[in-house]
């Protein structure tokens, strides 16, 4: 098993190597200079120049790419054009609130999709079965960023049930600790602040899960209608067990396997919404200030994204297969490698 | 013999897909919505190439006194902060939405099925190579290597057609590798092989109908995440030129009126989730008449 | 009688309507005996095994006739009720051993989840009886196996384990739906024997169905052949096998190959079984038979009682009356 | 053991994330409403270190940390003690003798002095000054040396006569005196760890959403009011306008006119002045890229087809001004007089079609900007609406800021649009954009030389009436020749709460917020 987990592992090294060229060469080759607008209105051409050379943008691009990889490689993501700010920091410092809402809309849209997926099957073609899959269709096809609207126009502008942005409310928001606001509100015993980001988090998290839900109830029912025809989930009828434990102990564990899959394929399209949610949300995470920092050309700032964001998403695909192999005794490591 | 069987079975595939979507009421509706979409576009187009204009007012051209009126009798959709009518944009944006859709779903398809189909037939390096780059695709979030794509290469309908042509072109070059490559196994291929037919001819004899209705179901489900990844694109700040009415930007342009104007977004959102709606309903129908075991539940 | 069906009828929603997969069905088994159920793929056998489980999809339903099982009618009980029933009276092995075991559990914990089900029996004493169990239907190594998981036993195996799960509680009627189609023919022998051991060693009734006479021959007590939802012919093995009544009986038993006669070719019941639906309301076999008249088509012939036999056709084969 | 586990988790995140993020973790401050003044603004600063911003989100929060030798009054451009107590000029215009005032210290307890005031300057002489820092060069691009007379007197000798100078370091970027130990503790880089001599001082800065501040206790002059100052990203102009009306936030800015009838009907209040900037379109006279435009004919014909004041109100709601030169009503120098081209439709059909114009390229920016609350692409669309009456058709392409920046530079067009953000309230900074080579800042790249000799005689001149006439001919010449059409002077609006008291937002952009009073 450790040996199959360092094989994938290090198969996404070549992966990772791609999107690192992919990006530098969009970036640097392509994207707009940011010379001009880094050094603001007070720009002369000649300052422009001066900084670009300051920069090392004047050096062959492979330099520049080799330069770059030495440091990645050595810890060092470079500094931010615009705040001077080492772009780890820049990153860590917005990380947790994606994390943060990240997880919380997985489990979410898990825990609703797999719930109606599990209703809409066993109670195939009923009332439920179709309103839910039309709910489900619906979702799948709203722009995340128009029900996001609707909803901070519905719950924060006419009901005033929740926050139209942010985190957690100024006042409440922790000091020291990690960033992760329900962890540290929690680890200080402040109750207040922790169901303060979660209304906070509410409209947000829903937002970011619909798309999901969306698709993890479809995924869950067709799942459980397959394994609902299997011979196996006659045989555990005809042993007499109620209809609860066919569902949910024979039918639900074989029909989640593909679930998992799909769950955690759609962490990684989370990380892609949560570009637009965090967006509309004024959500201080790495999805909004990324589209910020592609708007203004900050190269080190999208390149460490990029590169983050995709190591992110190949270690949750390794991570699901190993899940997948930990869940299903059929599938060995040792057969898996490709 | 084994010919005749296939051609056989071919057109009573198709002609049971037909069967199949006429039954099924959902797609059917979806398919004439798609239909009068398409038909608004097109005429909307020619009238506009022709100088005369058929919607109720001028989609680009506002009347700035006229600036935020709710939607009353003369504008069903209520005017924009420059006075220009919704209803008139948002009909003028399905041409924007749909060619966009159409244009980037078949720069997907034609490279995408073209790789996967080349890397599935041939294996071996070739192969790998293609597959390891689709993956590199597929390893960054599409909506942000869309919106750096963009952002390189400045606004505009064609970059937003390259920009999601581009990150959708994994999905064809599997679904192509993984038909070829089980059409590949079939053992009337090997027989062609063996009777010594041309890579060509086995492909074009054998290969192409097999994989044309996956390809054709995700190509109906694309143009419907195509329109959605439109009006995001849009709605970053990065979609098309102005004035052209687009959803996703006129969404964007509506953000700072969410509470004193929500009619200027609740109708270019709706125009978007109903085309993706009609969209995703007919290719889950196309998918269910060409794929008899999903027809089953 | 254990089992009692009477006038037995089943249907099922489907897309073209209401079809009726078992068409008023009676037969009964005694305490003890093996009834095999005869017939082609889709002549309603399963059907009839499922109604009597109360395992019918959800687009099924018994519209007319009574199962009594010890005297008391199954469809009249709840569903609490029956579940009692199942897997403790009356226990059910598939066809199919591959997909009939979850892939997911572990061979032991399906076994023991039957027997912890139905008894009281503590953790401890429901183990020792698994591997009794095991043991009995001839699993070598039983403590060994039963940390496996389905994929990692042969077919044979897994069909032993099946009946082991269905022998948990000791039922009264075994219902073997096509046990062993799906084995090699040196198992199929195997498991037909334990079924057989079975039967000697706990008194068990078995319900037989399968759509080959060998297995009838070697393990039947007495054969009902059922032809499209209909019981055709029943009554003893020996009787029906070395002389049939009704055309059909006849045609199933030209059809099986013989290694004394290679004379001729393998002779085929000429046309094909009609689709559910249309199942016409006189002898659904007329149209097949070669012995059919006009008067075969006026309406359903009755049931003719010969000695210890009843059969359903107006032109029984002439040698037998 | 759970615990245990909990703890160690604990700590893995808390290395992995609060060694990053930017926080005191000093104890939690007050979370009493009228201890806490909320001021919402569209964007996270840039960073804290005034030497290396240039934006307004920055120096609205730095000005309230920081202070220079000298400040702004606070209504006008004109300038006051501030860490000096008084200065004096040499007779030759070129030596300014500053006397420090006593007694002050920064944040950190270093003591304020001349040397600290040498060390900052030469942190940004043209030698040692790296390009981020873009303000280095308009404030001591000219400074020939700095002396420590004794350790509260400073001289500051310049290279050339230049009245802006003693505007120039009354900014709130490079000219604030930042702690010498700070600077060179965080190795000149002090976006993260501002530390100052200013009425409140560094708390935490949540990237992405708040910075916050406290009192200083030991400010030399009057107390700050309120005890915490908090600075919120709201990048959502809906958003801060729901969240003022909710009470979530005290004050807000960033607002346009479309929004104003909500916030009053909430029962808040609007502040509105005059702000620094102008707005202007300006015409591609640039000799390398052959624009129709740079026949002036031409340039006169468009102008009279745009009805600016008409367009002004319409985009701003009557909040922006219609501008009729480049300088606005209050900086010196700006004259009635000036009228520009008048909006004459008929004429300008006529003109346009007689010089065969059919066609102009427009190029714009998508977002919105300070002196462009409606955003680039609105107003070009509007302006294209205008053209489309005259009989002319054009195109318009936006482009992200960044992109935009670029294309100026690059492309060929015909219309472009930008604006100035006044820093100081001399009339130089604005005119001598126009006289420069540079097409950065003359993006037309407008050649006159005798407008260029009216600037250079202009900024030697001490200020007084001779000053203004010479710049109210360089405006007469602007209005002439039409290199550009100025379009409005952004009203400064911002809002606040009922109870809030003192809120105002300074001519140049900042808020100083120490004697704000919350009820």
């Amino acid at each position: 098993m450790l040996l199959y987990f360092i094989k994938r592992l290090l198969m996404l090294i070549p992966v990772l190597f791609f999107v690192s060229v992919l990006v530098f060469l969009i970036m640097r080759v392509f994207s707009p200079d940011p010379a001009t607008i880094v050094l603001g209105q007070h720009t002369t051409l000649e300052k422009a120049a001066a900084w670009r050379e300051a920069m090392g943008l004047n050096e062959p691009i492979v330099v520049q790419y080799l330069d770059y990889m030495y440091n990645v490689l050595h810890g060092d993501f470079g500094v931010s054009y615009f705040t001077n700010t080492p772009v780890t920091t820049e990153l860590l410092s917005r990380l947790p609130a994606t994390i943060e809402l990240s997880v919380i809309a997985i489990i979410i849209a898990s825990v609703v999709g797999v719930f109606f997926g599990i209703i809409s099957a066993v109670k195939k073609n009923s009332i439920i079965d179709n309103f839910t899959m039309t709910t489900a269709l619906i979702g799948v096809s709203m722009p995340v960023f128009w029900l996001g609207m609707l909803l901070i126009i519905l719950f924060s502008g006419y009901l005033h049930l929740v926050p139209s942005g942010g985190r957690i409310d100024t006042l409440m928001r922790p000091y020291g600790g990690t960033g992760f606001y329900f962890y540290d509100t929690l680890m200080a015993g402040d109750y207040e602040a922790f169901f303060n980001a979660l209304q906070h988090a509410a409209l947000p998290a829903v937002t970011l899960a619909g798309y999901s839900m969306a698709i993890i109830t479809r995924m869950t029912r067709s799942s459980m209608l397959d394994v609902l025809h299997q011979d196996y989930i006659r045989t555990a009828r005809a042993k007499g067990l109620s209809a609860k434990s066919v569902i949910f102990k024979h039918a639900f564990r074989n029909a989640l396997l593909p679930v998992i899959t799909v769950i955690g394929l759609q962490f990684g399209s989370l990380l892609s919404g949560a570009v637009l949610t965090e967006t509309v949300f004024a959500w201080p995470g790495i999805g909004a200030y990324s589209v910020q920092c592609i708007l203004r050309s900050d190269f080190p700032v999208i390149q460490g994204v990029v590169l983050i964001v995709a190591f992110v998403f190949v270690i949750m695909n390794l991570l699901v297969d190993l899940l997948y192999a930990a869940l299903d005794p059929r599938v060995k490591y040792a057969q898996e490698s490709a | 013999m084994t010919d005749s069987a296939i051609t056989l079975r071919k057109s009573s595939k198709w002609g049971d897909m037909w069967a199949s979507i006429c039954a099924n009421k959902a797609a059917l509706t979806s398919l004439i919505f798609i239909l009068a979409l398409v038909l608004t576009a097109v005429v909307i187009a020619i009238s506009q190439a022709l100088g005369f204009q058929i919607l109720p007012y001028d989609p680009n051209v506002g009347d700035m006194d006229k600036a935020f009126i709710a939607p009353c009798a003369e504008h069903w959709f209520g005017t924009d902060q420059l006075g220009r009518d919704i209803f008139s944009r948002v009909l003028d944006g399905t041409k924007i939405s749909l060619s966009v859709g159409v244009a980037a779903v078949s720069i997907a398809l034609i490279s995408g099925t073209l790789l996967g189909a080349i890397g599935g037939f041939f294996g071996g390096r070739l192969d790998n190579l293609i597959m390891r780059a689709m993956d590199v695709i597929l390893s960054v979030p599409s909506i942000l290597l869309a919106i750096t794509f963009m952002a390189a290469m400045g606004r505009g309908l064609d970059k937003a057609v390259l920009a999601i042509g581009l990150v959708s072109i994994p999905e064809y070059a599997r679904i192509a590798r993984s038909c070829v490559m089980a059409v590949k196994a079939n053992d009337y291929i090997q027989a062609a092989r063996v009777t010594g037919d041309s890579n060509l001819r086995i492909i074009l004899k054998h290969i192409v109908p097999n994989i044309t209705s996956p390809i054709v179901v995700r190509a109906t489900l694309g143009i419907s995440s195509a329109v959605l990844d439109t009006a995001a694109l849009g709605f970053l700040g990065l979609g098309v030129q102005p004035p052209f009415a687009e959803w996703g930007d006129m969404l964007a342009r509506s953000r700072s009126f969410i509470f004193s104007a929500p009619y200027t977004l609740i109708f270019p959102g709706l125009a978007i989730t109903i085309t993706v709606l009609a969209f995703n309903l007919f290719g889950d129908g196309l998918r269910d008449a060409l794929d008899p075991r999903s027809r089953r539940r | 009688m254990l089992l009692e069906v009477s006038h037995l009828t089943t249907e099922f929603r489907t897309r073209r309507g209401i079809v009726q997969a078992v068409r008023d069905v009676s037969f009964a088994i005694d305490r003890g005996e093996i009834l095999a159920l005869v017939g082609e793929s889709g002549s309603g056998k399963s059907v009839t095994s499922l109604s009597i489980m109360g395992l019918l999809s959800s687009n099924g339903r018994i519209s007319s006739g009574k199962i009594l099982f010890n005297g008391e009618d199954l469809l009249t009980k709840s569903e609490h009720a029956l579940r009692h029933i199942r897997g403790n009276n009356i226990s059910m092995i598939f066809q199919e051993p591959m997909t009939s075991l979850n892939p997911i559990f572990t061979v032991g914990d399906q076994i023991l989840e039957s027997i912890r089900l139905h008894t009281k029996l503590s953790k401890k004493e429901a183990q020792e009886k698994m591997l009794h169990l095991l043991d009995l239907v001839g699993i070598p190594n039983p403590a060994k196996r039963v940390r496996d998981y389905p994929h990692q036993l042969s077919g044979g195996m897994r069909q032993r384990v099946m009946i082991a799960i269905a022998m948990a509680c000791e039922p009264q009627l075994l219902i073997a739906d096509e046990p062993t189609t799906a084995l090699d023919v040196t198992i199929q022998a195997q498991i037909l024997d334990l079924i057989y051991r079975m039967r000697e060693q706990f008194n068990i009734s078995v319900l037989l169905i399968t759509h080959d006479l060998g297995v009838v021959a070697e393990a039947a007590d007495r054969v009902a052949v059922m032809y499209c939802g209909r019981i055709v012919e029943e009554g003893k093995t020996a009787d029906i096998l070395s002389r049939p009544a009704h055309p059909y009986t006849l045609g199933l038993l030209r059809s099986i190959p013989r290694l004394d006669d290679n004379s001729q070719r393998l002779y085929m019941i000429p046309g094909m079984v009609p689709p559910p639906e249309e199942v016409p309301e006189y002898c659904a076999f007329a149209d097949r038979c070669e012995r059919a008249t006009d008067k075969c088509r006026e309406g359903l012939p009755p049931f003719i009682a010969l000695k210890e036999r009843n059969v359903r056709c107006i032109n029984i084969i002439s040698e037998e009356a | 053991m759970k615990l245990s586990k909990t703890k160690i988790f604990a700590a893995a995140l808390a290395l992995v994330f609060a060694g990053a993020a930017v926080t005191d973790a000093s104890a939690a401050l007050s979370r009493k409403p009228q201890d806490n003044f909320i001021f919402a603004s569209t964007n996270d600063p840039l960073g804290l270190d005034p030497a290396m911003v240039d934006d307004n989100d920055s120096g609205k929060i730095n000005c309230n940390m920081y202070e220079s030798l000298l400040r702004f009054e606070d209504d006008s451009t004109d300038v006051a003690p501030s860490l000096a107590e008084s200065y004096t000029v040499s007779d030759d215009g070129l030596t300014y003798t500053f006397k420090l005032r006593q007694g002050v210290k920064f944040h950190d307890g270093t003591p304020f002095n001349a040397e600290a005031v040498k060390f900052n300057i030469v942190r940004q002489l043209p030698e040692n000054a790296i390009p981020k820092m873009s303000y280095a060069g308009l404030v001591y691009g000219d400074v020939a040396k700095v002396d420590v007379i004794d350790e509260y007197t400073i001289a500051i000798t310049l290279k050339k006569k230049s009245t802006p100078f003693l505007h120039n370091i009354a900014m709130m970027y490079a000219a604030p005196i930042i702690s010498p130990a700070a600077l060179q503790k965080y190795g000149n880089n002090v976006m993260e760890h501002p530390c100052g001599t200013g009425p409140y001082k560094f708390v935490a800065w949540d990237k992405g959403q708040q910075v916050i501040l406290t009192r200083n206790e030991d400010y030399w002059g009057e107390p700050a009011k309120v005890q915490n100052l908090i600075f919120r990203t709201m990048p959502e102009t809906s958003a801060r306008v729901v969240a003022l009306n909710n009470g979530e936030v005290d004050a807000i800015n960033g607002i346009d006119a479309n929004v104003i009838p909500e916030i009053k009907q909430a029962g808040n209040l609007i502040f509105s002045s005059d702000g620094m900037s102008t707005q202007y379109m300006f015409f591609n006279t640039n000799a390398a890229h052959d624009s129709i435009c740079k026949d002036k004919a031409v340039r006169r014909a468009i102008a009279k087809a745009i009805n600016v004041p008409e367009m002004v109100q319409s985009l701003y709601k009557g909040y922006d001004t219609p501008a009729t030169t480049l300088l606005p009503k209050f900086v010196p120098g700006y004259s009635s007089k000036v009228k520009p081209v008048a909006y004459d439709p008929e004429a300008a059909k006529k003109e346009l079609a007689a010089l065969g114009v059919k066609h102009l390229d427009i190029i714009t920016y998508s977002g919105a900007r300070i002196y462009n609350t409606v955003g680039g692409q609105v107003l070009a669309e509007a302006i294209q609406a205008y053209l489309k009456a005259a009989g002319v058709e054009s195109t318009v392409a936006v482009y992200d800021w960044a992109t935009y920046k670029n294309k100026l530079l690059t492309d060929k067009f015909d219309l472009g649009f930008m604006g100035w953000n006044g820093d100081n309230g001399d009339p130089d900074n604005f005119v001598n954009l126009f006289a420069s080579d540079d097409i950065i800042n003359n993006q037309g790249l407008w050649v006159n030389q005798e407008y260029r000799d009216l600037v250079s005689q202009g900024v030697a001149m001490a200020d007084g009436p001779e000053r203004n006439a010479i710049y109210e001919k360089a405006e007469m010449l602007i209005a002439e020749e039409v290199p550009f059409l100025p379009i409005s002077h952004p009203q400064i609006l911002g809002a606040y709460r009922p109870n809030i008291e003192n809120f105002a937002i300074h001519p140049v952009g900042l808020t100083f917020l120490s004697k704000t009073v919350k009820h």
